[in-house]
């Protein structure tokens, strides 16, 4: 455990690539006071796949944020979860920038009393920021084309 | 008076800007509308027009003051000294 | 991506605490040569809770494991659940030793094309390993008593 | 013969170790069983031992040399020299 006490607080929101990573974000969860009384630790991360939904081969992808409305909607899902019988804490940390095949565009990470509640909300979760938050991805394909996706 | 239009997504990819001021004539989203069109030309216009109702695109959010608008004909829709304008596609998180 | 091209190949399995963490199973399963297919990475960390099921106050946690047979059931999981349609890769890793509160016991990672297998499949893989594993665990409670749990 | 007993979890608290040889005069786990229950008493008898059915309690497991063996009549159940035995409480990850 040797360091965590000094591990830096992250807050959920909207960062610059490479500002941040999975282990920080634990880490900063593992200082919440009332986590003793988590089971488990759940996380999503959303990584850069080369392949579109309709099939076309990705080669790297954007992510372009509205900080100021992303922050505010990013804060209200997880104070909306954290009320929920034996959620300890929720964070979300969204990327912005340029990004590569299998580079990490967004974390969730949730901490729970019991693994159904854990499992349950990180799902919940993902879904909530893919319909509230405002981010936009574009794939950059193979043939040198973009889109930007909705 | 002047405002302030930020640009997101598409929008920052047809302008290649993250935000512009303009000087608005008249206090009316309209007035910021058209010198949009005049700049940017169809590209623009097409993302955010819907020619047959002749109001902006159901699809698109007007953002005011980091307020979401749910009015969407710019021709009763007031802008003050310093308002930012963002229109904002339809969300895609990663 | 620095570093990640000489990451440790971590195999699933019972490893001795201190041993391993989740970041370096996360690396792992970025080498895995189908990693491009991935669009998420799904995470479970099993965590000491400072209270048991019934209630009791927990203090430290024990886990013993006979290891020959808690390998072969989890490579045995794991290699099924890879089977599913979109599974790019499962990883489950049980730790053994002493554990104080907070303290990672387990982890199971899942690398999926697209999230929703990748929720079904993590929730899966942990019911699974609970059911099957030659595992055992001891709650050590703030009487001195303790209790092995089954 | 010899055969090894592997201890884990209330096992291996109640006899205080990992492993242990014993020699065995005959080649069923019941004469292994009465060495057991000779050294260590009750304590590990009623862990084992349902004294009605006059058999190894259902809900453990016996595994000789890695695989598990379905029968719980330790008469007949036969082991050989170097056999490995170890009894199983139900399992509980973590």
């Amino acid at each position: 455990m040797s360091g965590l006490e000094n591990a830096k607080k992250i807050e959920s929101g909207i960062y610059s690539k490479g500002k941040i990573d999975l282990g920080s974000i634990i880490k900063s969860i593992k200082q919440n006071s009332n986590i003793i009384e988590a089971g488990s630790i759940h996380t999503f991360t959303g990584i850069v796949r080369s392949t579109s939904k309709n099939g076309k081969p990705v080669v790297s992808m954007k992510i372009d944020a509205y900080d100021e409305l992303a922050n505010e909607s990013i804060k209200k899902i997880c104070e909306k979860l954290k009320q929920r019988e034996g959620i300890i804490d929720v964070k979300i940390v969204h990327l912005k920038g340029e990004f590569e095949l299998t580079e990490s565009l967004v974390y969730v990470v949730v901490a729970s009393a019991h693994r159904k509640e854990g499992f349950k909300t990180i799902s919940d979760a993902v879904e909530m920021y893919k319909e509230e938050i405002a981010v936009w991805k574009r794939e950059d394909f193979s043939n040198g084309s973009s889109e930007w996706i909705h | 008076m002047i405002v302030e239009v930020l640009y997101f997504a598409e929008f920052k990819d047809i302008t290649g800007k993250e935000k512009e001021k303009f000087e608005l004539s008249d206090n009316h989203l309209s007035d910021l509308i058209s010198l949009l069109f005049k700049k940017y030309g169809d590209n623009l216009r097409n993302l955010i027009w819907d020619g047959k109702l002749q109001k902006i695109h159901n699809l698109i959010s007007v953002i005011i003051n980091n307020q979401p608008i749910h009015e969407k004909d710019p021709s009763i829709i007031n802008l003050s000294d310093g308002s930012t304008i963002a229109f904002l596609m339809p969300v895609s998180g990663g």
